[in-house]
């Protein structure tokens, strides 16, 4: 079901190459979503096989809602590898919580 | 007057001690000859009298400390600390030149006596440490004597309250300073300075006081340090060291509170930052002139110095200007600014500082060269074409120049007037510079627009002084076609890719494409890549004149909205003055963010 | 002073036998060999070694109660003090017993109790909150363009954290021990010192004293910090109320946020200085008066005392730093109290460095106050 | 760029069976949502990519919003197939507005 994960990562693990060696709790969304689905995601499940093509649209839909973060955190952290070391707010980075949107 | 060279006193005292036994003994240093010091316990207004005060009392005439009586176990037990074994009795004493019988201690902070009472009686001698018998246990205050005053005893050394504790052992004393002054131990036991001392020449005194314990059998030596602190009081002029004049010449630097010129007065006193008035400095204008003291001001602050180890005091004295000077003002003066030592008793506590202020007007007028600039005819709206400005514009400060295009020609035919819709000119924010670029990219395409030339005016905004230079634009390349006109213009910030940025019509482009850097190095940093309307301009880490008329010109230089991915900002928080991997920019935010293709292309590559 | 010559982090720690003298440690096979004799001692090495397979070793070495306790058994077995001779047949068997046991000690390089702590804040709901808040207050960092740091939201900011969060997060931002300039410069910089602390100018002491004391919080809580860190020249201990080291720290930490804020001068690991933002220049006859109210900070050994002491035990993040300051749930919970005390009044079972920690004997430290330095 | 979509269509092509031959307008959510990404979705992208196999996790999660109805409405239609014939209410089956999420 989609819901929190957590994982302790070091800053400079994220991908986003700032060099903070400050580990941090990454909290990310993950897991299915298929129980929120409404009517809508089941007509779009039918176009994307049938009803599109039938009318010439070649639009690409989604079928069931997505395990997205709802709100989000951020890290404050310190990077003391420039000189002078500096704080570095790195904004809605993290999932405060998450839901089928 | 007369003053207590201690700033408190510490001592114990213990049940069973007689009434009668001294406890401790107060020093009172003289101000002159003539004063007699009255020793008192006083009571602080704020404060009631404490139950324990009548336990206590001082001859009026030698400052020593008696028990008023002799002190039981049921007095310890009535005073209200928890402590079992030693509980704190706090008195104040204070020393006058004249007799009083109101006792009230006077308002300068009286001086504090805090006994031990401990509830044992006294020990004996075999239980005694030698030290016990030398010096007071917890003494941690160090005498501070006021230079150029009289001799005089400032501390007991022996322990009054030991006098009779060891009868057969003789106690004598001795002392050694560092660096070497005018001490001495009488034959009370007490030490003395025997000269008057100068702060200036020495601030601190650090004395060895040695303790000989003679008993029948042995000779105990035993030494501990004090230091003698020497305070300061105004006994110095003050005086210039090297030129009591400045020259001065305010020419474009003509802002308010702009400061010119530094003149030092030094003085070998030393002055507080705050407190009672000592070494207090004022300063007055000797000249007349309303508009001096409308126009000047001094800037007055002083530091501390050590020459030599001793502390004194450097005044700084800068001219201020207390208003912009207007660019046509044009005058020389010679400032004379009394500097007066207040507090300093001699007559020579003044010192003179002159400022010889020369104003020079400021002449707005163009470099006499002719200024050329070429502009693509394919170049978009707001292409930088280049600047332009009066001469000095770089020093100017406390006034500005506007700058306006005119056309030179003003009978020239509709066409041709439509041509010089072409180009435009905006002031720097600091409105010194004056930047020239495309307005009206259309004009430019007009093959009938060719070589266009301009009137720049540059008028000095209070006094209306104008000045003007034709400018020539050169426009070159051919006019961009039909089908390639119709192309939208968009920011050029949005493209990701080289291919996709160099086919794009930019905003701001100076050949009407834009152009792409590609960064090389790896991480966050400043030499990113992005797609500009002009690498020479954009970015650079500065939101032109140019670049802030529309926020899709160089988002790189000017966005205030969020930037997604590593990055580090601009220094004013706008722009983005790093970036990992490649930076595009949409309306509402920015991506620093390594592109798919060239990270799987990097990642051959760059292992 | 006794000079703690164990140090679980640095590899200076082995200490060369003398010429004849009985090498004082165990060939790694021969102790291993000596642990699986012992039932207790091999059971908990079998469960030392599940724990260092995997990917995931330092997080389980950190977190999981099952590897704690299996390393504070074996850091006491001859498997701890065990070496390995070279170029004996024997070497590579003996070498993976030896850097299995001392994981930690191949990354004392790396070795930062304040980078520890800031992971350990980061990773609490509501240090990490709390932290984010004020360093964004005080930071210019947030990209508000125009605004600078307000010093008073700042110290109010500062105030929240150390009253809000728990004493075993903030204290060790504060008071990490630390043996690398990075490692000091990062603790320098827990009260983003640029807004907190430093100023264009330094006022005088006595003046910054005097506004402190119109200031009723202020002036408490300096009233405090002398009460509990004051130490007073020929005392036996280094602190006041019976060597009580964490009461010191608690009132020097409730001093940060306020006109007094104290922190260190620069991030010198060694011999490092803390310091309110003030000079005694300008004193003029209250100079020495001046020089005793900035040594209560600068010279102050019961502030020193801790971080000396957490100093010599240095990180060994496996086991003594994590170990001591989180509450044991197992045994008699001890909070993070006072280092001192806490090394005598914690039970832990069996650790022979604590017996070694008891009978240090605090040299009296006390000085007159001297003549100050002419400079 | 994500936005609603609309398309003429009956209700029995719909998918759901429903025999009305009502026409309808259907509403529905379609386009790209990177411009909208945030720090949060680039951690993602590198976790998915490297950061999670180095930490032994196999979590699938999204690496930017997906583009979603941020409101349904319904169709109400009369089905004349049966008898008597009745109306029916289908939920939640059409975008009424769209947004990445």
């Amino acid at each position: 079901l989609c819901s929190v994960r957590e994982l302790e990562v070091k800053v400079n693990e994220l991908g986003l190459k700032y060099k903070s060696e400050e580990t941090v709790l990454l909290r990310y969304c993950s897991g299915k979503c298929d129980k929120h689905r409404e009517n809508y995601d089941m007509v779009m499940k039918h176009m994307m096989t049938v009803g599109f093509r039938e009318k010439g649209r070649k639009d690409k839909v989604s079928i069931q809602p997505c395990c997205r973060p709802t709100a989000f955190e951020h890290f404050t952290v310190l990077d003391t590898t420039v000189n002078p070391s500096r704080y570095l707010n790195i904004h809605n980075v993290s999932a405060k919580n998450c839901g089928c949107v | 007057c007369l003053y207590v060279p201690q700033k408190e006193y510490i001592e114990t005292v213990y049940v069973g001690q007689q009434a009668g036994t001294p406890i401790l003994q107060v020093h009172a240093m003289q101000d002159n000859k003539s004063e007699k010091p009255h020793f008192y316990l006083c009571r602080t207004k704020t404060t009631t009298p404490s139950h324990y005060s009548s336990w206590f009392y001082m001859n009026i005439n030698t400052g020593t400390l008696f028990l008023n009586k002799t002190l039981e176990e049921s007095d310890f037990a009535q005073l209200y600390q928890r402590s079992p074994s030693v509980r704190k009795l706090f008195l104040y004493t204070m020393v006058r030149s004249e007799f009083t019988d109101k006792p009230l201690c006077l308002i300068r902070k009286p001086v504090p006596i805090i006994l031990d009472f401990v509830n044992a009686t006294l020990p004996q001698c075999a239980q005694t440490d030698t030290k016990e018998l030398c010096f007071p246990h917890r003494d941690t205050s160090n005498p501070h004597i006021m230079e150029n005053r009289f001799p005089g005893a400032l501390r007991q050394l022996q322990r009054l309250s030991r006098l009779n504790v060891c009868p057969n052992y003789t106690i004598s004393y001795s002392v050694e300073s560092d660096p070497p002054g005018p001490f001495a131990v009488n034959d009370n036991k007490e030490l003395v300075v025997n000269a008057q001392l100068d702060r200036e020449e020495n601030e601190c005194y650090r004395l060895l006081l040695v303790c000989n314990v003679q008993s029948e059998t042995t000779i105990i030596k035993v030494e501990t340090t004090l230091n003698v602190f020497v305070d300061d009081e105004d006994d110095n002029a003050p005086y210039v060291n090297g030129t009591d004049s400045a020259d001065i010449v305010i020419s474009y630097n003509r802002t308010k509170g702009g400061t010119f010129g530094t003149l030092y007065v030094f003085d070998r006193d030393i002055t507080p930052v705050s407190g009672n008035n000592h070494n207090k400095y004022l300063g007055t204008w000797l000249n007349t002139d309303p508009w001096i003291k409308e126009t000047f001001d001094i800037k007055n602050s002083f530091t501390e110095k050590k020459a030599k180890g001793i502390r004194e005091t450097v005044h700084n004295y800068q001219l201020v200007l207390k208003r912009n000077l207007h660019v046509t003002e044009n005058r020389t003066l010679q400032l004379d600014y009394l500097v007066n030592d207040t507090i300093y008793p001699g007559l020579e506590g003044t010192v003179l500082l002159h400022f010889n202020v020369t104003i020079l007007p400021v002449q707005i007028h163009f470099p006499n060269v002719t200024h050329i600039f070429t502009v693509s005819r394919r170049a978009s709206a707001y292409a930088q074409v280049g600047k332009i400005c009066v001469e000095n514009c770089q020093q100017f400060d406390g006034f500005s120049v506007i700058y306006r295009l005119e056309v030179p020609d003003k009978n020239m035919s509709a066409d041709s007037q439509a041509c010089y819709t072409a180009i435009s000119i905006t002031q720097s924010p600091n409105r010194k510079w004056g930047h020239l670029y495309v307005n009206d990219s259309e004009a430019l395409c007009k093959p009938e627009c060719q070589d266009l030339q301009y009137l720049v005016v540059a008028q000095e905004g209070k006094e209306q002084l104008e000045a003007s230079t034709q400018i020539h634009i050169k426009i070159d390349g051919t006019a961009i076609r039909a089908g390639q006109k119709s192309q939208q213009v968009l920011s050029c910030a949005e493209n990701r890719q080289r291919a996709d940025c160099e086919s794009t019509r930019g905003l701001g482009a100076t050949t009407g494409r834009c152009q792409w850097r590609q960064g090389t190095e790896k991480g966050i940093t400043e030499n990113y890549s992005t797609c500009s309307p002009d690498l020479q301009t954009c970015p650079d880490s500065v939101c032109d004149a140019v670049e802030s008329k529309d926020p899709s010109i160089c988002p790189q230089d000017c966005t205030k909205e969020p930037v997604i991915g590593g990055h580090e900002r601009g220094l004013s928080g706008n722009g983005i003055k790093a970036c990992y991997g490649t930076c595009y920019c949409f309306t509402e935010r920015c991506f620093c963010e390594k592109d798919d293709i060239e990270q799987t292309l990097c990642d051959e590559m760059c292992k | 002073m006794i000079t703690l010559a164990f140090s679980v982090c640095s590899p200076k720690r082995i200490i060369k036998p003398g010429p004849g003298a009985q090498p004082e440690w165990v060939n790694c096979i021969e102790a291993s060999e000596m642990c699986n004799q012992d039932p207790q001692c091999s059971s908990w090495y079998r469960v030392m070694r599940q724990c260092l397979v995997g990917k995931e070793k330092d997080a389980m070495l950190d977190n999981n109660r099952e590897c704690q306790a299996a390393l504070e058994v074996l850091l006491v077995s001859p498997l701890y003090n065990c070496r390995c001779k070279r170029s004996l047949k024997t070497e590579q068997q003996c070498l993976q017993i030896y850097w299995s046991i001392n994981m930690g000690r191949n990354e004392e390089r790396d070795c930062n109790p304040c980078l520890d702590a800031a992971k350990a804040c980061n990773l609490n709901g509501s240090c990490k909150r709390q932290r984010a808040s004020y360093i964004n207050i005080c930071s210019k960092a947030d990209f508000k363009p125009g605004e600078t740091c307000s010093r008073k939201r700042c110290h109010k900011a500062l105030k929240a954290f150390i009253d809000r969060v728990p004493s075993e997060f903030t204290h060790r931002l504060l008071f990490c021990p630390c043996q690398t300039t990075g490692c000091a410069e990062r603790r320098r910089q827990t009260i983003v010192p640029d807004c907190s602390y430093k100023d264009k100018e330094k006022p005088n002491c006595l003046e910054l004293r005097k506004v402190c004391h119109q200031d009723p919080l202020c002036r408490s809580r300096l009233a405090d910090y002398k009460e509990n860190c004051g130490m007073t020249p020929h005392a036996a201990s280094t602190c006041p109320n019976q060597d009580n080291h964490q009461a010191c720290l608690a009132s020097f930490a409730r001093l940060v946020g306020t006109d007094v804020t104290p922190n260190y001068v620069d991030s010198s690991f060694s011999n490092w200085t803390i310091s309110p933002w003030c000079t005694c220049k300008g004193s003029g006859n209250q100079e020495e008066e001046c020089q005793n109210f900035l040594r209560y900070f600068t010279n102050n050994a019961c502030l020193s005392k801790p971080s000396q002491l957490m100093n010599s035990l240095k990180c060994h993040k496996h086991a003594m730093w994590n170990f001591l300051l989180q509450p044991r749930k197992s045994s008699k919970s001890c909070e993070l109290q006072s280092y001192a005390t806490l090394m005598v009044s914690c039970q832990i079972p069996v650790f022979s460095v604590i017996e070694l920690f008891s009978e240090i004997t605090v040299a009296v430290m006390f000085f007159k106050c001297g003549c100050w330095r002419h400079d």
